[in-house]
């Protein structure tokens, strides 16, 4: 019972309130001081909170109980708590750590935006749920978070939101995370059916998981499938909305309208890296279900590619660093499909410091530019920017994976975990999904390269009107850039693998590192050769990738040009530049078909069949009717004498008939 | 400090029942020249009905699910008519909400209603009692009274000031209403004439004992109820009235209609049509969870294709109470709490959106959404509370709209997974059309000079806007204060249903 | 020959009746000799007199003091029992508010004759004698009498085109009709062994005689069309719309209720209903639907209430057909409520029609627009009429649809309850027509009402107001009506 | 002397004749006559049948011919009413054509 961790959220909170409601008259320093303290605060509990579970007092984790929320005694027992152990402690510091900087580059980023006050209010917030995501103790309230985010970065991808082409990108954002939080609330529906609760530690309890796991799905659709596959998949479904994962990656690219910071912390750092969180988080159900890992493993390493690929083509700065995004995100989920939750989660850190540092540093270009965001009128800005240029270069080469920067040793990391699966095990799939994340792994580092040489290097194709005026940026801009450069260099330390005499510190700290058990001392030295046959691959690979983007977008070589007018070449760049068509596809076969059947049960259902045809249409009737009778009525004597006479024989006769009736019986 | 009413036995119920009514005795006898005295007393006596209803719930015990503060006088003997009035967990959050609305109510109608002022409020009072007499109603003819007593004065308030077509969707709404309620009430004199009581109570347990209906008159009887409710619901197909009177109908019209009207139907199946007919109800469960689905999905479909915003609110209120009805047919006790939850939400949330959109009718005379567009820079204040109250009808989680959804859809999921499913794409479905109007309403460059110059809220706007966030903010997240006063009776109800 | 002798409860018997005969003569001898130039001021003596004569004679009625029946009077020519009491206490409020009424109006139309109020008074006599007359001759007499009077007030404006067609039409299809009752009679009278009072026809136990019973069914008719039942209604459109209003009103009042208390009596006591109900189902059925429907499209308000006065003649039967098949004395107690509810709200509704000839001789629905605005109080007046006929909750009309088909549903006829439910939605719409236009519409400029004369704004107050507290706490007159028909079913 | 069936059928062919009479004409004045040959058929038969039960009753009351004689008053009444309609219709309407009377209608 620590409720010290209530803090965490709600100081962040507290900022986003006292920013939302009084930013306006407060003016731009109190707010930016208000919105920048807050995550310090909360940093600083949550390294409070993390000092006392490392202090070897036996406490592996802090629990706050809070107050009951959807609670119907008996039935239904979910409870406002919080949980704080080893994964969310790295999640807290990263999303809080990080978020601090950004909040601290916003100050300078964002200087005389209309909206500043607005801005660091959505900041605020989103770091609220974020939090809140990381420390709900039960799926429920991770929904929450969970939810909340995607409302953060709804807002704030249309921040701008004079420009209709920012809200459509926020819109697209908001509905697409709620598909699969569709799915998310199925699984959680089967949570609370199999397991009876949404409490995390209960769901990966051993014990319930062995009693779920020969529980099946009924009915023809999915009998015979576990639920506990059911449970991982339909959760995987959610995390790929978040996590921008194939099919539901199409907003993030689009998401890219919103700030840089924006872009750096939501849709590189923290916010897109919660469905790999909600799947270590998982880490024993996901293992129970070895046929949703695979699936999962397929997913993350068909994404990684094909963002690789349309990476190549991208001439938006930010969407290149999108693209990237989604591509190690698929990495990740690689990771986790062949069962390395660590190397997953270990990548998830030095990706929030790397692809943050990207950002901001693409940010700090483009802040110098005026807003100007296509590479092909940069170039040469290694003189104007030069810290920056040297940051990005160090975030260019930590995400490449070149030892010794962060990237090298997660990266690695996962890729071994490939090779084990794959080549080792001998597993032909996997080996395949191995092959393509290597690859991948390579057109990472090309397109980096390519994204470093037309932005910095080569000569400057920088708009005359701007030729001066680009200078580097200052302040709080350069030191979240001088920080996060370092962290990205050093990040790799905290998880350095056993047979490069590391302690693989961060796995055993989350938990999450699973060490081989029993090996005999030469399976052991076969798995160190594995994994130096791996890494020499990797490094081999990321080299090569680096070369080649060097030599082709180096100073005045025309090989990019020539690649393009070779045929097979033209075909995959206009593939690649179109993004494979995934969107327009989406458009043709879901959304206008949707809206179009819409309309037409609008008019022909709703419209004619019930209103004009049932509802009226009695109504039509009836007075039909009421005018036939009334022209009965024609004011001619004789004629109502008539009706009176026959009406009276009528009436006679079924006298007389109903009497013969009665007399028979 | 709630007063115990023990100890002077104050006809607690009554009073909250009959003080709109006086209210509205008392503005008859004002001049109607003297509005601004008309308005604050019908304000006055609004805020003493909410008052009263607090001490209502004061004075509710929470730890039994049975009827409680009864009032049982007989009123018309001769014809076996009594005067029953009492509370329990059905109606008791129902209540609450009605007398919560209608202050707010009277205080938006403060500028935009300017002629008859009398009339109107004489007729918004009446439609209170009307409202919450049907909710406290234990004798079946005394609500059918109070059900039919609401229609008038919701008829002369679209048919007065209402919009261009007023005269037809008032006629539109008042006959629909009649087709079904004049049904329910033959069932109710066909009961009495079987059962020998109108009242419910009797009833239910002469039902269950001596006076057992069989499968046919059960049938029948369930479906006179059922239409009856489902026509006030709307429950697709029979949902067509609703938008024309939503959008004929005045700001504090349309409030009232979707803020509590619509519960009526919701309300009367969970108290009467299943209750009084447990078999037929069972029977026919299947096709009306199929048609409450097809509600949601349908109702979500229409909405997205309307441009006029008020038909948007009211085809999302097609889609959003198919889910109460879904729940409503469901016998555990988390759906239950799920609709009845969500009848508060949906009065909370759409309640505010027919607020909201009354505030800027007031200013720019046009509910279509073309004419509108970026208004998020020029009516910051009103944008933020606009977009919570969205949020809220979206169900986003930590605001109420989400703890109802969740348990309904996952009551129905655990009923029939398919059900739950497809009922849980009205949640993206919901989000997909409530974006789209905040995009085109909101967001985007201010295109019409008109919207150049609207002014942001007032004072008195935000002070009656306000209460609904505070109220959004707690069901969402401490819901447990009010899920308390319910679960009691649901479980006793759960095990009528059982046995 | 025993010599002629009155009993205290025969005299006590005739006094409402003769109250109201003396009364138009009063009138007829207080007028003598005045001329018709001045039948344009408002002749208040005669209000007053006939006002007086109706108070005296409502009095009259509660100084039999027993609840009981008197048994028969005159030899069996009449009795004095609480049903018929409830029938003559109707008619007689009735007469004082259409007294109430004729001055204003007739002054206004520059008709206001003594005859007009005579008339009245005398046919209210001959409807309360109807109410109590228990053989055949006592009721044909009474049912002529009061006819002969309607007649003339029905053309009573001799100017007007259309009225007198319209009381040509009443009277020749009248004097048909009469002819049937009277065959009717004639065969009744002669099959059942030579008996008039209607105790004797029962006991003569001829009721399984075909033409016995084809005579019962012939007076039935007769009865038939002076109520306006379907398909013997023919006249009450043209009747109504050509009639000045407030003879419209006194048919559709007074006439309905006497011949329908007369005709339960007659149908109860002589035994005859045996094989009726058939077609009373039938002739009700047809009436709601054909009544109900014709009103939906008309234009003039008279028209409209004279359809809709059919329609209740149909819903009335309902109570006729049930009491004949029930044996469970609760049953039929719906018809004196029902007719007694009717009977406020409808005077209510005529009141406004009055004041509206009043200030413009035109009667169409669009007439009314924005009355609301130039006279709140007789639009909600109207209003409250139209509400409490349409069966709308709160409203005398309500409580009586409830126990008409309670009874139906009751004794079994629930098919007879689910039409009169369909057809009294039908009936919401048309009685909404006028709401709307009373409140929905802005007012005509062209013309501005004229001030209603205060006996119409005092008979619409009253009567609204009765509908809306009888519709509130209804048990007394419930009860009352109950006693009353259980008098003349034990 | 007839008998009673005779009686019988002669009233009803009376009033059947009246009937057609009503029906069929169109001169007013011929309308009212027929009416009143209505009301007489019924007389005869209501005498007839006195006659057979003041045969029969042993007191030998005539309750059918004092019913006679009330309906030939009240079929007097009826024809003076009738009769000064006939002359207002004539006044206001310059016809007797029942036909011609149908303003009022729908």
């Amino acid at each position: 019972m620590d409720s010290n961790l209530l803090w965490i959220p709600l100081f962040p909170f507290l900022g986003f309130l006292i920013n939302g409601i009084l930013g306006k008259r407060m003016g731009n320093r109190t707010v930016s001081i208000v919105a920048s303290v807050a995550p310090l605060l909360a940093f600083s509990v949550a390294f409070g909170a993390w000092r006392k579970i490392v202090s070897d007092t036996g406490v592996s984790a802090l629990h706050w109980d809070g107050f009951p929320w959807i609670w119907l005694d008996g039935l239904l027992e979910v409870p406002f708590a919080l949980h704080f152990d080893g994964l969310s402690a790295v999640m807290c510091l990263v999303i809080t750590g990080v978020g601090s900087l950004i909040h601290l580059y916003s100050i300078g980023y964002m200087k005389g935006d209309p909206g500043y006050h607005r801005y660091f209010a959505y900041l605020n917030l989103f770091t609220t749920f974020m939090l809140l995501l990381v420390l709900g103790d039960n799926l429920l309230l991770l929904f929450i978070g969970w939810e909340g985010v995607g409302l953060c970065s709804y807002l704030l991808i249309g921040f701008w939101f004079q420009d209709d082409a920012n809200c459509a990108a926020g819109k697209k954002a908001f509905i697409v995370n709620r598909i699969g939080d569709l799915a998310f609330l199925l699984g959680m529906f089967l949570c609370l059916i199999h397991f009876g609760t949404l409490d995390l530690a209960a769901l990966v309890n051993a014990d319930n998981l062995n009693q779920v796991a020969s529980e099946t799905f009924e009915g023809s659709l999915f009998a015979g499938m576990g639920v506990i596959t059911g449970i991982a998949l339909l959760l995987f479904i959610g995390a790929t909305g978040k996590s921008a994962q194939i099919p539901l990656y199409v907003w993030l690219p689009d998401a890219m309208a919103g700030p840089t910071p924006v872009s750096a912390l939501i849709h590189a750092a923290t916010m897109v890296t919660s469905g790999v969180y909600l799947c270590c988080r998982l880490m024993p159900l996901f293992q129970a279900a070895p046929m949703a890992l695979s699936i999962v493993a397929v997913v993350g390493a068909c994404t990684a590619l094909l963002a690789a690929i349309i990476a190549f083509t991208q001439n938006d700065i930010k969407k290149v660093l999108a693209y990237s995004t989604v591509s190690q995100l698929g990495y990740m989920f690689f990771a986790i499909g062949v069962g390395a939750f660590s190397a997953a989660f270990f990548h998830v850190v030095t990706h929030a410091f790397f692809k943050a540092l990207l950002f901001l540093g693409s940010g700090a270009v483009i802040h110098a530019m005026h807003h100007e965001q296509d590479m092909r009128k940069m170039g040469g800005l290694r003189k104007q920017l030069p810290f920056t240029h040297i940051t990005f270069l160090i975030g260019t080469l930590a995400i490449a994976g070149v030892p010794p920067l962060a990237g090298f040793f997660s990266k690695d990391e996962i890729l071994f975990a490939g090779y084990q699966a794959g080549i080792m095990e001998g597993d032909t799939l996997s080996s395949l999904f191995w092959y393509v994340s290597v690859a991948t792994a390579g057109m990472t580092a090309f397109y980096m390269m390519r994204c470093v040489a037309m932005t910095f290097w080569g000569d400057s194709q920088v708009d005359q009107k701007l030729e001066g005026k680009v200078h580097e940026p200052g302040g709080w801009i350069g030191f979240a850039l001088f920080v996060l450069a370092i962290a990205s260099a050093l990040g790799g330390f905290l998880n350095v693998p056993e047979f490069l005499g590391g302690h693989a510190i961060l796995g055993h700290f989350t938990g999450l590192h699973v060490s081989p058990t029993d090996l005999t001392k030469d399976e052991l030295v076969a798995l160190h050769a594995g994994e130096f046959t791996s890494m020499l691959i990797s490094l081999a690979i990321a080299g090569a990738g680096l070369l080649v983007g060097f030599l082709f977008y180096r100073k005045g070589s025309g090989l990019p040009a020539a690649f393009r007018n070779s045929p097979p070449g033209a075909f995959l760049g206009k593939l690649s530049e179109n993004k494979f068509y995934v969107d327009e596809m989406y458009a043709a076969v879901i959304v206008r078909p949707f809206e179009a059947i819409s309309q037409l049960l609008h008019t022909l259902i709703d419209q004619v069949l019930i209103d004009k045809l049932l509802v009226n249409g009695s109504a039509l009737l009836v007075r039909g009717l009421g005018e036939l009778f009334r022209r009965m009525q024609t004011g001619f004597i004789p004629g109502y004498l008539l009706t009176f006479g026959c009406g009276a024989l009528v009436l006679i006769y079924i006298l007389l008939n109903s009497m013969a009736k009665a007399g028979a019986q | 400090m709630i007063p115990e009413l023990e100890s002077f036995n104050l006809p607690i119920l009554s009073l909250v029942t009959l003080t709109p009514a006086f209210g509205a005795l008392l503005l008859a006898l004002i001049d109607s020249n003297s509005k601004a005295l008309i308005r604050q007393v019908a304000l006055m006596v609004s805020f003493l009905g909410l008052l009263f209803s607090l001490i209502m719930v004061g004075n509710f015990d929470s730890s039994v699910g049975v009827m409680q503060l009864e009032e049982n006088h007989s009123w018309i003997e001769s014809l076996g008519i009594s005067y029953h009035l009492g509370v329990d967990g059905f109606s008791i959050l129902l209540i609450l909400l009605t007398s919560f609305t209608m202050p707010f109510v009277f205080m938006s109608t403060w500028k935009a209603v300017d002629h008859r002022v009398k009339e109107f409020h004489i007729a918004l009072l009446l439609l209170q009692t009307g409202m919450i007499g049907a909710f406290v109603a234990l004798d079946l003819v005394l609500f059918y009274l109070f059900y039919e007593a609401m229609l008038v004065p919701m008829y002369l308030i679209i048919g007065i000031w209402g919009g261009k077509d007023r005269v037809y969707a008032a006629l539109k709404f008042f006959i629909y209403t009649m087709v079904g309620s004049l049904f329910m009430f033959l069932a109710i004199l066909y009961l009495y004439n079987h059962a020998g009581t109108f009242d419910l109570t009797l009833l239910l347990e002469r039902l269950k004992t001596t006076h057992p209906l069989d499968v046919i008159q059960q049938f029948w009887l369930f479906l006179a109820f059922a239409l009856s409710f489902a026509i006030k619901v709307p429950l697709f197909p029979l949902h067509t009235w609703l938008p024309d009177a939503h959008v004929q109908a005045p700001t504090a019209g349309s409030v009232v209609l979707a803020g509590v009207l619509l519960k009526m139907g919701t309300y009367g199946l969970l108290r009467f049509a299943i209750p009084l007919f447990p078999d037929a109800a069972m029977d026919l469960r299947e096709e009306f969870c199929w048609l409450a689905v097809t509600g949601i999905i349908f109702g979500a479909c229409m909405a997205l294709v309307q441009t006029d915003i008020k038909k948007l609110i009211a085809y999302s209120s097609v889609s959003h109470l198919g889910f109460v009805v879904l729940a409503c047919f469901m016998t555990d006790v988390e759906s239950l709490t799920g609709a009845i939850l969500q009848m508060v939400n949906h009065g909370l949330s759409t309640g505010m959106l027919f607020l909201m959109i009354g505030i800027i009718y007031e200013r720019r005379h046009t509910r279509d959404l073309a004419d509108y567009g970026g208004l998020a820079s020029v009516v910051p204040v009103y944008s933020v509370f606009f977009i919570i109250a969205v949020l809220s009808s979206i169900g986003l989680p930590g605001l109420n709209g989400f703890v109802g959804e969740f348990l309904i859809l996952f009551g129905a999921f655990r009923a029939d997974p398919l059900w739950g499913m497809l009922a849980a794409t009205g949640v993206v479905l919901g989000a997909l059309y409530m974006l789209k109007m905040v995009k085109a309403f909101l967001f985007g460059p201010v295109v019409h000079e008109a919207n150049k110059e609207v002014k942001d809220l007032n004072l008195r706007e935000i002070i009656y806007l306000s209460p609904f966030v505070v109220l959004m903010v707690w069901l969402g997240l401490y819901p447990s204060s009010f899920t308390n006063l319910v679960e009691p009776t649901l479980s006793l109800y759960v095990q009528l249903l059982q046995n | 020959m025993e010599p002629l002798s009155l009993s205290r409860a025969e005299i006590l018997a005739v006094l409402p009746a003769g109250f109201l005969f003396i009364t138009g003569l009063i009138q007829l001898l207080s007028d003598l000799g005045d001329t018709s130039k001045t039948s344009r001021h408002e002749k208040t003596h005669l209000a007053m007199i006939g006002v007086t004569g109706a108070l005296v004679a409502f009095a009259s009625l509660f100084v039999q003091g027993t609840l009981a029946s008197t048994g028969e009077l005159y030899a069996g020519a009449m009795t004095d029992d609480l049903f018929g009491r409830l029938g003559a206490g109707v008619i007689i409020v009735t007469s004082l508010f259409v007294t109430l009424m004729s001055g204003g109006y007739l002054s206004s139309s520059g008709n206001n004759k003594a005859e007009f109020h005579s008339l009245i008074s005398f046919s209210a006599g001959a409807m309360v004698l109807l109410c109590q007359a228990t053989n055949l001759v006592s009721i044909f007499v009474a049912i002529e009498t009061l006819s002969l009077a309607v007649y003339v007030l029905a053309g009573f404006f001799k100017e007007n085109k259309s009225a007198s067609e319209g009381a040509f039409k009443y009277f020749v299809m009248g004097a048909f009709s009469s002819g049937f009752l009277l065959f009717g009679m004639a065969l009744v009278y002669g099959l059942s062994g030579g008996s008039l009072s209607l105790s004797d026809i029962a006991a003569s136990g001829a009721s399984s005689d075909a033409l016995f019973a084809v005579g019962v069914l012939m007076v039935l008719i007769g009865f038939a069309f002076k109520v306006g039942v379907v398909p013997f209604h023919s006249w009450v459109p043209d009747v109504y719309q050509g009639a000045p209003v407030l003879a419209a009103g006194w048919m559709a009042v007074a006439v309905k209720s006497a011949s329908f208390f007369a005709l339960c009596r007659f149908l109860y006591h002589s035994g005859g209903g045996a094989y009726l109900d058939q077609i009373l189902v039938a002739l009700s059925v047809v009436t709601m639907i054909l009544g109900n429907l014709a009103a939906l499209n008309q234009q003039s308000l008279k028209r409209m209430l004279a359809y809709s006065g059919i329609a209740h003649s149909g819903y009335l039967m309902i109570p006729v057909v049930v009491a004949l098949s029930g044996n469970d004395l609760s049953i039929g107690a719906s018809l004196p409520f029902y007719l007694c509810a009717y009977a406020a709200t409808t005077l209510a509704a005529f009141g406004v029609l009055t004041a509206l000839s009043v200030s413009t001789d035109r009667d169409n629905i669009g007439d009314l627009n924005g009355l609301a605005k130039s006279r709140p109080m007789l639009a909600l007046g109207f209003t409250i009429a139209l509400i409490s006929l349409a069966g709308i909750p709160l409203t005398a009309g309500f409580i009586g649809k409830l126990m008409i088909f309670s009874d139906a549903i009751g004794a079994g006829f629930i098919q007879i309850a689910i039409i009169g439910i369909l057809t009294s939605l039908v009936s919401v719409y048309y009685y909404l027509r006028p709401v709307v236009a009373m409140w929905f519409r802005d007012p005509r400029s062209s013309f501005d009402l004229i001030p209603a004369p205060w006996g119409v704004q005092f008979t619409v107050g009253v009567c609204g107001i009765a509908t809306i507290i009888v519709g509130l706490f209804p048990d007394w007159l419930v009860e009352l009506s109950r006693i009353s028909v259980e008098t003349i079913l034990g | 002397m007839f008998s009673l069936p005779v009686i019988l059928y002669l009233s009803a062919l009376l009033f059947s004749i009246g009937i057609y009479g009503v029906l069929a004409r169109r001169n007013i004045l011929v309308v009212l006559m027929s009416l009143e040959l209505m009301l007489n058929a019924v007389n005869i038969a209501l005498v007839g049948f006195g006659r057979v039960h003041a045969l029969s009753t042993p007191s030998g009351e005539h309750s059918g011919q004092i019913f006679t004689l009330m309906v030939l008053a009240v079929a007097a009444a009826e024809a003076a009413i009738g009769l000064s309609l006939l002359l207002l219709i004539w006044r206001r309407w310059k016809t007797i054509d029942l036909r011609e009377l149908c303003r009022l209608s729908g």
